[in-house]
């Protein structure tokens, strides 16, 4: 059913229609409306277009982009589709090159994304060719609007949307800046094919209840109680999220007092240098989760940083792409801590496989439920920031957004 | 090519992955030096020098730990692996020890029923040979992909 | 096309369209109207879920299911799909358990279904937690009408389903008691993945007439020819059917007479014990094939006995399930004959291998049939019980059911 | 969206909207209206059928089809769907056979595709089998009307369409005669699977303009540049086409000055014997390239000779199936030389196996592309024949005929 | 690990596996002992001690009426299989015979085209070898998956 | 069996297919003898007895025109292979030479994350041992399916 035909139930935020993760129309409309629609789309670091001369793809909702830093260092990006009849323009994940030659029928662009050149656009001997009319300056890919932002590469097909700094909204900004102090450097990455629709994924992300339920490490070891001091911070718009908090435990006992499954009390290591960190940002934050509508993810982990893509592959399959960083100041010791503690994170992640699974769980779990809904009440009915991480105001924060974005 | 080092090489990957594909978890930091190193990470981190891994350990301690909460904390579905591996290149490197690559190809199987080619690469080791004991010193898993399907629970 | 839309064939029963093995929108009307319908679907074993505290997974169409056994004895199904955000309740086939806990955020349910617990309910230090007026007796999974029948654990979602008894009919109802005649012994089970829309592996099940024409095997050892006595009974309202014939061979020679491929009279064995059996319900019926709609199968070949589950995976993907069982008093000699008999079942039966392709040659022998129909005329029009197996009347009787059910 | 809903960009033939190769509905319709509509479609060599009583599979676009030459010599085709409950009736690629023996119900059909038996269809004992009144003659798989052109066997179920040398054209009925010159001997086969829209593995084929772009091996060896002699030929109705070159090089230096990137000049083989060829046709011509609508193609690559078939197998996979091939008078030498030349085709073809990809980067090129068009304006926006191959005018043709069969 | 021994039971899996992929079925019971059992069973059924098999054979003789049946009675499409085989591990089970376990992969590929990873498991085997032919006196392939595509017509 | 020429061939085998995955291609050729025959056929073009080939190739020249196309004129997109063989069987044929037939799995895996099971088959080879050197002087690559996926670019 298309999105017209359907309607979005009656109690506002806290219930959640099962259709809205399993109706094939709506994956067209979400592509169009939300990803190639006013939306700002992380692309990637600017560190991975290093140097003038560089490109790299990545992905407008499952639209392929090609990425690029010019000859005089301006960073562009447009869609990965030749002007001509379509074929992909860049076939590599990425490279450097002066010029994009389409191996199809060798159309040449320059890395801003220009139309330079059309083989034997005269014809030969005369004969063939294209028209003497044809204007190659009206024939070229799309092109996205680019903005980076502390480091980061943005980029939209929109065009009612604002500037980035004011779609990420100031506390978002701010938190993002924190994050991002210095000149990155690449620690490498991988991608996970998580089996659920995309926007179970999200909803994982900006789900600060279940962070210390679902995954038993994180709490074992405390590196996140919903008892430990931190907050909730939701965008105005309700897309953009922040959830923190304080390394420092405040040793309580409300999980072993309510028996949860998570709390292992007994549980400890053999070798504790897995989780040997330093306080590198001087605020004592020990953990950062920040998301922005509608795939992006920045995490801080102790001093385990990275970059999310969420990239829609399907109704219900989701690229996920890990990308892991420090800064270029950092020296063997800091790097290794980094490196070490990446054993958190990723399809291994101590604390983070299980999130890749719980889409599964959902996408499978609701196979049968047509009209059902789900409840989002944890923290009641809203989506605004609170100290309180017991909560899924980040939650109902998205899909307030979605429904903005997709008219429903 | 020295055949009994060959033999004892290709007699310890054997042995290494029946304890995972039969889910003897716990066996498996046994196979390593008391202070030796596990990673797993993709060929294109290694193209691109890059020194990101999936898993990342500097000691047996680390892997039981590993175990441990495989066991006690980490949640995924009941499923198993199923290693075939090509015999192994081996090269001497120095003092008892050698340096050692094997293909792999790794189907999972879950629960279900669902039967997949999970990963394929190669294992780049260092094994040392103490006596009748040998054990990996080193032991680096490259995968082919960048991509896993959605966790990699079970090492490989 | 929706099922508005189609119209059936004049011809009534004796005529199915193709486009009801391939389209799309029909299979998710399917999944609604009958299986979440008025319709009783076989779930498991009373043995499967042998003692108090103990559960299993099934399925009710493509909706996961849970079955359990709670502390008092009493059978249970709900829908595994936690009442909270849609995770699957149950990530196992089977276990004990005092209580079911979701991965996710840690809601607890009794087994009953009952939601139990909720996690931080009450939020921490007074921050978050669910709203003062939630009541948790109002948040469930679905919980199905559950009966049992002979040792067999039927559910249904529907609200205007009679008894399962009633629903079988006097006749299938006394010819499954003559089966399931005492405690079950399980011996195993294995899954087939057919390659084929759900209903083709169904009409297989009722076409009497196959049997003796695509298994070879069965005719030459004459286990099962369409001379030898036996009938077809179909029930009322034509969804529930037997077929059965006795073991005493009438000695016809139709098949060589008419010079059929299935008729090798030469044919013998070398290890004849394979076929050893005894006439343990002591009326000589060799053979009884029953099935109930809409995908529940009882079959006893000799001694050999097992329940087949259908469950559709897709449009064109089918999961049979298949579970052998013996009775708690067989001895170790009674045992050995069920287990040498299996060799005649499943995905490497020597009679059955062929059913599962069966519903593979016919998906992909229809792909371009559009409009065209196949014709069901075996033994006349009719969906009544006769003594003849050379007929189509328990296929005819499915899509009487089916047309009901589905209202076209 | 259903052809109905969509329309056409309003300049002609020199845009191609990408919808075209990605919307579900299209693929259904055009199966209907194209494949199962009136046009030929090449079914087989009469070669792959060499004697009475021989049989083969092969399409109908995705519609099984059984092509057999009957006892007579006579070639028939039908579907490949048995009367009765619609099975495959062909098992395997090809074979011998007096009859055609359906393994579900063994009905029985002679190789003319008549029903000439029905197992039981008087019953067992007076009881069951067919109505008395049932007319085997009316219950037949649906025959396609067949017809033989210079060795190759063609097929349709249209009612509409004309005899098959009609359908060509004189220009291209002359070079199919041309290159089928006598008696076949066949060579061997296989197929590719295509990651992409059926349509764009065709306009690849009709594309004459990218050949020596693409291709480099091609270009570097001379093999074809649009430099040397030839011409492209488009047949009336737009969907034939031929692409041919002459062997004598005209020594153009049209790509090294436009210093084009499949230029390399300085590339030759060490060992030439690959190339070695013999003008067997005795007029020049080193390559013709010929497509018939909707999906055959005859190749001429100097002495490899080979028809191919373009099976969709759903909106984005195509097979196509290679059949290579000589003549019975060719010597030892002479079928070495084939043999040896193949390497220039196929997956591993050094001149072809980009083909195959293309489609995959066309079909990913355009995944976000909606509403956005192709550029088809090489040699302008005319569909005639020229003598410059610079030119998409057979591709433009290949729409010229789509459309008026879509009545789009 | 007894050298001899151990090539003696990869030489026969070898043998085995290549009857089996290249079609040869007339020779499989060869591969047994007179009285030879064969069964294949689920990982979920040998761990759950259900008895149950897929197919079960007790003598070489039901091994034979098999591939009779699989020759003129049963009807499936022409298909074949592809073995990739570990190296056996093997241990002394008294008297001229030993115990081996070998994992193994199975591609199917039909007359379509269609390629699959059809099974993955391991082999539980005794074999006895009596001077220099090698015979199973017992096989058991217990498959990773409970779930079988289609129909399991060729033996594994 | 003599064990020294089965090591010899399995080692020749281990070597010719990391050099493939490895993405040496430049020495795939010297895997050959100067004379030496590389084709790559299907199963079913031998069943039927028809010469077609996708790969074919006289000497070792051919192959490295073959590899020169690949670095330089072909285009297809990053992709790597990952061969697991079986153990080789090997039988004398005549003069300093053994027949070999091995069974094989590919993967492909390409640049985007996407790993399949890519062919399956068996090699069918004629090696000369000319002291420790060993080199194939024929060597048949028979895929058990008649259909490619995309393209075949890098040998197998
Ligand atoms: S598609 Fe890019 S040049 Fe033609
Ligand atoms: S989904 Fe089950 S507790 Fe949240
Ligand atoms: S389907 Fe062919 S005989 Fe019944
Ligand atoms: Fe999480
Ligand atoms: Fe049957
Ligand atoms: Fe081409």
């Amino acid at each position: 059913m298309t999105i017209h035909e359907r309607s979005w139930p009656s109690d506002g935020l806290t219930r959640i229609p099962y259709w809205i993760y399993s109706d094939r129309d709506l994956y067209a409309e979400e592509q169009a409306r939300i990803f190639r629609g006013d939306t700002w789309t992380f692309l990637c670091l600017e560190a991975e277009v290093p140097r003038p001369n560089t490109f790299r793809i990545a992905n407008l909702g499952d639209m392929p982009v090609v990425v690029t830093r010019d000859k005089d260092g301006v960073i562009h990006a447009f869609e990965n589709r030749c002007a001509h009849r379509g074929s992909l323009l860049c076939l590599k994940q990425r490279g450097e090159a002066k010029e994009i030659v389409c191996v199809y029928h060798n159309w040449t662009y320059d890395l801003s994304g220009n139309l330079t050149g059309i083989a034997f656009r005269r014809g030969v001997g005369g004969k063939g060719g294209m028209p003497a009319d044809c204007k190659p300056d009206q024939h070229a890919p799309r092109q996205l609007r680019v903005e980076t932002f502390a480091g980061l590469v943005f980029g939209t097909l929109g065009t009612g949307v604002p500037a980035v700094e004011q779609y990420l909204g100031p506390e978002i900004a701010a938190k993002i800046r924190r994050v991002m102090k210095g000149p990155v450097k690449l620690l490498g990455g991988y991608t996970q094919m998580l089996p659920g629709n995309w926007k179970l994924y999200i909803e994982n992300v900006k789900d600060s209840y279940h962070a210390s339920l679902l995954h038993m490490f994180f709490t074992t070891f405390r590196l996140n109680r919903l008892s430990q001091k931190g907050g909730l911070v939701v965008s105005e718009d309700g897309g953009n999220h922040i959830s923190y908090s304080m390394t420092a435990d405040v040793a309580g006992k409300e999980y072993e007092q309510a028996g949860l499954r998570t709390a292992h009390s007994g549980y400890s290591l053999e070798a504790p240098e897995l989780l040997q960190s330093v306080d590198e940002f001087g605020d004592g934050i020990g953990l950062q989760i920040l998301s922005v509508f509608p795939g992006f993810v920045l995490q801080q982990i102790r001093n385990c940083l990275a970059v999310r893509r969420v990239v829609p592959q399907g109704l219900d399959r989701t690229e996920l792409a890990w990308t892991s960083f420090g800064f270029a100041d950092d020296d063997e010791k800091m790097t290794e801590l980094r490196l070490r503690q990446s054993n958190l994170i990723g399809p291994s992640g101590l604390i983070s496989m299980e999130d890749g699974a719980a889409t599964g769980f959902v996408q499978r779990g609701i196979r049968g439920a047509g009209e059902e809904e789900s409840v989002v009440e944890m923290g009641g009915s809203g989506t605004s920031s609170e100290e309180s991480r017991v909560s899924e105001a980040a939650v109902r924060g998205f899909w307030k957004a979605y429904r903005r974005h997709m008219a429903i | 090519m020295n055949l009994e080092r060959q033999l004892a090489v290709q007699d310890l990957n054997a042995r290494y992955v029946d304890a995972i594909d039969e889910g003897r978890f716990e066996q498996w930091p046994d196979f390593f030096a008391d202070d030796g190193h596990y990673r797993i990470t993709t060929a294109e981190n290694v193209e691109q020098g890059l020194p990101l891994s999936i898993i990342y350990a500097t000691s047996r301690a680390m892997l039981r730990d590993r175990v441990r909460a495989l066991r006690e904390a980490n949640v995924y579905e009941a499923q198993r692996y199923r290693h075939v591996l090509a015999p192994p290149r081996i090269e001497p490197a120095g003092e008892g020890s050698v340096r050692a690559q094997t293909s792999f190809m790794v189907a999972r199987i879950m629960h279900t029923g669902e039967t997949a080619l999970f990963a394929t690469g190669r294992y780049v080791d260092r094994v040392v040979l103490a006596g009748d004991a040998a054990r990996f010193a080193d032991k680096t898993v490259i995968l082919d992909s960048r991509q896993i399907d959605t966790l990699l629970a079970i090492p490989l």
